[in-house]
């Protein structure tokens, strides 16, 4: 087996006196998708926010790719290839569709303090950006303000971000959240293709998503994870259905 | 050519034209009015850069405006009587000369300012920068060296290679071609790369993080670039008032500022244009009418806020569009 | 007699500490509840001692007048957000330091026109004139620990009104989720137009107590303004503790840098030199002081908001 | 602001007309009638105009406009009236610090200028100009004949103090001028500054014989009401403006007894002052403060030297002002060569008079004939 892409070991936050991450480890190697799951209140979006840089860890390690991330800041990381979409979309609202993606090309190629150069003249922009916006499927649609989008266009545009910023490991906080069924399905077949390429640390809420695309699954619950395994092994873990899955017949 | 810019042109135009006929009927001081508008417009586009396209609500730019109005003071008063500056550097009343050392110290002392107020936002930051300007408006009004509160006067206008500057028109041209040039460069540096990240910045800085661009870094550069051009609009506003003071770095010129900004259309490449047009035709005409003529500013200026969002130019040309 | 002075100069500060807190209080109510910049809050100060002084000069009570201030600035409030701040909950920052910029130039002038140029007496009430003499041979004027005694009072009123009342649960809603007492209920509108009541209110009393040691007159607002915007974001904006914490830093800090900072420097490099300097450096003590907090804590002390 | 009273005067000018030159003299007003200091241009504005009333001998007209208190502005206006009212006289300007800003630039572009209240040190020394005139003191004459009246009445110990900017340096080095006793308290308060208890407190602990303060405006009223119920009972002086007639209602009966230097008292016992004031009475129903005398002196010398000389020869007329051929409400008056003036200074001491108001009274001399320190750095 290869060297994973993203490794974090014994992870640990508090809040006052909440173990919101708890000694978590887990990894997520190439051609993947690590599905994590677990109730509301898990303390999924604390170690999100602890694996993209924008909260420090008390103690334990991140790596990417080899190399050690656990101080570094939201931009460093996403700069090392760390993409990542938000459980809320998070867009330029007044930029169009295309701007958008061309601010990660740009973040890319760390060109950022260029003074002259209309952009939207700059093939060196553009094609990437149009490249990862064909890639999604929102080719048609570059020239709307993103805040003209529907929300599953949204969440188009939030991947071909991560896309264009020539990510090596994705990280998805609820893609499928608010997404109809159709919306859902096509994204679906879009991280079954992307996984080749990119390997997904998936946040998911939809388990029929979960299910379908997951090569392994960890639950966090309290902070901790409680199991981790294929799909089927969770699927008949009897401590994972007590605390998570129990609601489910 | 869509609307704004057609608008735009209209005021380039305008601005330019006003002054030039009115020199021709011999009515100099229309043409002072106009160096007015197009020197407050100059400071207003300097603001615009942090506030409009960077959202930076900098409630303390009259430092920088009196950082620059010092300089021309400074150097006029030091090269009338050819005595050195500090640090035993040479005098001279060469505007160039004097433009480049505003903006130098400009920048040094937009660079500390905006360090330490861009790690806060919101109100923190506008509250932040208003701080710095007091200190630094504090400290010139008793600074005994070059007058205090009483000012600093400019006996004789600094010069420029081939004008002369003390011609009304030929002063009005300075101030019109730095103004047109200053706006060159905020309409390059919009839509350059830096010009993006600015404007992502604006909206949505963990988005910008998220592809690897540090939304302070990006903004402090801004920053600082913005206050050369409001230190740059300051050493013209002394030369044409002959005069520095104090009072250009007050809290209510800092507003003024921000007037201006919101007047014309904020974060519209003309918009400190027509906001500074607007401002000055009010103060000049409603001065002109009563001396309660602030009442009827503040009411013409809620009126504005209230009812036409998105300033002039919002109302000329509708809401900014990125392609 | 050095203690004693001492003494009395803490006084000082936690007297402008005090009065202070009346307007920052108002301020960071109306930030924290309604998310809105008011620059016009120091026109309330100035309606208030207007007020006060104007009804105190027809009926020759103080107290009638410093009644008159506080009910003034509060209609005046509830006149201004009902005509003009209830449409600019929902704009950024920019749009409100812009309309709030506009009231300031039309109250000023307005109280110009209405009450004249020149500056109206105001004196303080009989019952409160002259100085008692306070342990350690300190002092002090009874009016000035009049008001230190008025200002612990509203911010003792303040607290068990946002901690113990209906209204106050209502304003501590409005803080953390302005969604929220829709759902409870509330009428939004009439609890914003109440708070900014309230906010002037302080205020105005504030213009009336401080008027009477004062000059009433037009544009006396604004310093203080100035400086009640530096407490609040001193003490963390939408936090009343907040508020009271740098009401008092502030207050301690520009009365003790005005009274020392002259003589360390005259130590230093001769009193030449040194009362100017030091009366340049005392200006600029609370600003620096405010840079310095914001510097390590870009929030303030007690932010109430994230 | 084309006032209706610039137009009553100009009717009223119009009407006496006959004897006087074609040229009518264009005067351009500018001085401070809104916001906080707008009591001291308002006086300024009445006094001038009273006197152009009275005067009548000449068509004067004049255009008048708010400086708002703001340099840039006062700068703005001047050019205006300059080069599009096309005014040949300035006046009006109450501060120092907007006197600085305008007057270099006015007289630079030949016009002339009369201050009625401003005196800053540089225009009465090394930048006096010919074509300036103070009708009203240099800034520290006040301050000067206060620091006399504090050595001759043998004061051993002063405390002074005066906000932090060049009038409030100037002021208390123009009282050291002329005080030589031992001074136990010299301090620069903030400008602008509303609280004094801190003052106060370091005045109480000075052991001071007497207290000399210059706040002008806002800053003196506050001042006097906590001075006086601070229980601190240790007399204060000051220059006139702390105690001037637009300042002393607001400070009200803290104000009595305390004794001020000026060059000019509502009861100064001479006929053209007795005239002014129950003119400015019954024209304005309130009693003229010292910015309205010298704005009525300003007047009236104008009114002189334009029906003596017209204003287009520009050195005829500069002559017919510097001989300063007028009845000065301050009785005797004549220009140095400096073009400010030689005067009396006064002592006086507040006061209510028959009506129960507040008003100074003159109860010593401390200056006769007095000039100013900076008249022989001029070069004219």
């Amino acid at each position: 087996m290869t060297e994973p892409v993203i490794e974090i070991h014994n992870l640990a936050k508090s809040f006052g006196g909440l173990r919101a991450t708890d000694d978590v480890s887990l990894t997520l190697r190439r051609g993947e998708i690590h599905a994590l799951i677990g109730p509301n209140g898990a303390g999924k979006s604390t170690l999100i926010h602890q694996i993209c840089g924008t909260l420090m860890p008390d103690s334990g390690s991140i790596r990417l790719l080899g190399q050690d991330i656990t101080t570094l800041d939201a931009a460093a990381r996403a700069q090392l290839g760390l993409g990542r979409t938000f459980q809320i979309s998070s867009l330029a609202p007044d930029f169009s569709v295309l701007r958008n993606v061309m601010l990660a090309v740009q973040g890319r190629q760390r060109s950022s303090f260029r003074f002259f150069g209309n952009v939207m003249a700059d093939r060196s922009l553009t094609d990437p950006a149009m490249k990862a916006l064909s890639q999604v499927g929102l080719e048609t649609r570059a020239a709307i303000p993103a805040s003209e989008l529907s929300h599953g266009e949204r969440r188009q545009l939030e991947i071909a971000i991560a896309l264009a910023l020539g990510s090596k490991a994705l990280l998805l906080d609820e893609p499928m959240a608010g997404m109809g069924k159709d919306g859902s399905r096509a994204l679906t077949d879009l991280l079954d293709v992307l996984r080749r390429d990119t390997p997904i640390l998936l946040v998911e809420h939809d388990m029929d998503a979960v299910f379908a695309l997951a090569d392994r699954i960890s639950v966090l619950v309290y902070g901790r994870i409680v199991a981790s395994g294929s799909v089927a092994e969770i699927r008949e873990n009897p401590e994972v259905r007590a605390a998570y899955l129990g609601a489910r017949p | 050519m869509n609307r704004e810019t057609a608008f735009n042109l209209v005021l380039a135009a305008v601005l330019l034209a006003a002054p030039v006929i009115a020199f021709a009927a011999n009515e100099p001081f229309y043409v002072a009015l106009a160096t007015r508008i197009a020197i407050l417009a100059l400071a207003a586009a300097g603001l615009n850069l942090a506030l409009g396209f960077g959202g930076l609500v900098s409630f303390g730019h009259a430092a920088f405006f009196g950082i620059g109005g010092y300089v021309a003071g400074i150097f006029a008063s030091h090269a009338m009587y050819s005595e050195p500056l500090p640090f035993g550097l040479p005098a001279t009343d060469q505007m160039p000369v004097i433009w480049l050392v505003a903006a130098l110290l400009c920048a040094l002392a937009a660079l500390p300012i905006g360090a330490i107020s861009l790690r806060t936002t919101g109100v923190y930051f506008i509250m932040i920068t208003l701080a710095f300007a007091q200190m630094i408006y504090y400290f010139a009004i008793s600074w005994p060296a070059y007058g205090g509160e009483d000012g600093l006067s400019i006996p004789v206008r600094n010069s420029f290679v081939g004008l002369n500057t003390a011609n009304a028109l030929h002063f009005f041209l300075i101030c019109y071609a730095v103004l047109m040039a200053a706006l060159a460069l905020t309409w390059r540096i919009r839509d350059s790369r830096f010009g993006m990240a600015l404007q992502a910045a604006r909206q949505n800085e963990v988005r910008l993080a998220a592809v690897g661009i540090r939304p302070f870094r990006i903004r402090l550069t801004a920053f600082v670039l913005s206050a050369v051009l409001t230190g740059l609009a300051g050493a013209l506003f002394a030369d044409l008032n002959r005069f520095a003071s104090p009072s250009m770095m007050s809290w209510h010129m800092s507003g003024e500022l921000i007037v201006l900004v919101i007047l014309g259309g904020t974060g519209r490449l003309f918009g400190p244009v027509a906001g500074a047009i607007l401002y000055v035709l009010l103060e000049y005409a409603l001065g002109g009418m009563t001396e309660r003529w602030q009442l009827f500013l503040g009411l013409i200026l809620l009126g504005v806020v209230l009812f036409a969002r998105g300033g002039v130019v919002g109302l000329v040309a509708g809401k900014a569009r990125y392609d | 007699m050095q203690t004693a002075l001492v003494i009395e100069q803490l006084l000082n500060g936690l007297q402008f500490g005090v009065m202070l807190f009346l307007m920052a209080a108002g301020l960071t109510l109306i930030f924290g509840v309604m998310g809105l910049i008011n620059l016009a809050h120091g026109s309330f100060y100035m309606i208030g001692a207007f007020a006060c002084a104007a009804v105190a000069a027809a009926t020759g009570s103080f107290w009638l007048g410093l009644a008159a201030s506080l009910a003034a600035a509060a209609a005046l409030g509830a006149i201004v957000e009902v005509t003009v701040i209830r449409r600019l909950y929902d704009r950024d920052h920019l749009d409100q330091v812009l309309a709030t910029f506009a009231l300031i130039l039309i109250l000023s002038e307005a109280t110009r026109w209405l009450f004249g140029d020149f500056p109206l007496y105001l004196n303080i009430p009989a019952q409160l004139s002259g100085a008692i003499v306070l342990p350690a041979g300190v002092h002090y004027p009874v009016y000035r620990l009049a008001i230190i005694l008025v200002g612990l009072l509203v911010g003792l009123g303040l607290y068990l009104l946002i901690a113990k009342t209906r209204l106050g649960m209502r304003i501590r809603a409005g803080e953390s989720d302005r969604e929220m007492i829709g759902a409870l209920g509330v009428d939004i509108r009439s609890l914003y137009t109440l708070v900014f009541a309230l906010g002037a209110a302080l205020a105005g009393l504030a213009g009336a107590m401080v008027g009477a040691l004062q000059s009433v007159q037009v544009g006396m607002g604004e310093p203080v303004l100035i400086l009640a915007f530096v407490v609040i974001v001193i003490g963390g904006i939408g936090s009343i503790k907040g508020a009271f914490v740098g009401a008092l830093l502030v207050g301690v800090t520009d009365t003790m840098g005005r009274v020392l900072l002259p003589p360390l420097l005259a130590a230093v490099i001769g009193p030449a030199q040194a009362s100017g300097i030091g009366a340049a450096l005392a200006s600029m003590s609370i600003y620096i002081v405010m840079a310095l907090i914001l510097a390590f804590r870009p929030r303030g002390l007690f932010s109430a908001q994230g | 602001m084309k006032t209706s009273l610039a137009r009553t005067a100009l009717a009223i000018s119009l009407l006496m007309c006959g004897t006087a030159f074609a040229e009518p003299v264009k005067v351009g007003m500018i001085t401070t009638l809104s916001g906080g200091g707008a009591g001291l241009g308002v006086d300024a504005r009445d006094g001038f105009m009273l006197a152009l009333k009275l005067s009548g001998s000449k068509d004067i007209e004049v255009v008048t406009e708010d400086d708002a208190m703001k340099p840039e502005l006062a700068v703005q206006i001047a050019d205006k009236m300059i080069q599009s009212d096309k005014v040949d006289v300035l006046t009006g300007i109450i501060w120092s610090n907007l006197a600085m800003a305008v007057v270099p630039n006015a007289v630079g572009q030949g016009k002339f200028y009369i201050s009625v209240n401003a005196g800053p040190s540089p225009l009465a020394g090394a930048k006096c100009d010919k074509n300036y005139f103070n009708v009203a003191y240099q800034n520290d004459n006040f301050h000067e004949a206060a620091g006399n009246y504090a050595q001759t009445s043998g004061i051993k110990k002063m405390f002074i103090l005066a906000p932090n900017y060049p009038a409030g340096t100037d002021s208390l080095n123009g009282f050291k001028r002329y005080y030589k006793g031992e001074l136990v308290g010299e301090v620069y308060t903030k400008l602008g500054q509303t609280d004094y208890a801190a003052e106060i407190a370091q005045i109480r602990a000075s052991g001071a014989d007497s207290v000399f303060f210059f706040l002008p405006g806002g800053m003196g009223i506050a001042f006097m009401k906590q001075y006086a119920q601070s229980g601190v009972d240790i007399p204060v002086m000051g220059p006139g403006f702390s105690f001037s007639q637009d300042v002393l209602a607001a400070i009200g009966d803290a104000a009595l007894g305390a004794k001020n230097t000026a060059s000019w008292s509502p009861d100064l016992d001479n006929p053209k002052n007795k005239e002014f004031v129950e003119a400015f009475k019954a024209e304005y129903n309130r009693l003229p403060s010292i910015y309205a005398a010298q704005a009525f002196d300003t007047g009236t010398l104008l009114a002189a030297a334009a029906a003596k000389a017209d204003v287009k020869d520009a050195d005829a007329f500069r002559a017919a002002l510097a001989a300063a051929e007028f009845d000065s409400v301050r009785g005797k008056f004549k220009f140095n060569t400096n073009h400010h003036p030689i005067q009396d200074f006064y002592v006086r001491e507040v006061v209510k008079n028959d009506e129960g108001v507040l008003t100074n009274r003159i109860v010593a001399t401390s200056f006769t004939d007095h000039s100013d320190a900076y008249a022989a750095e001029c070069k004219l």
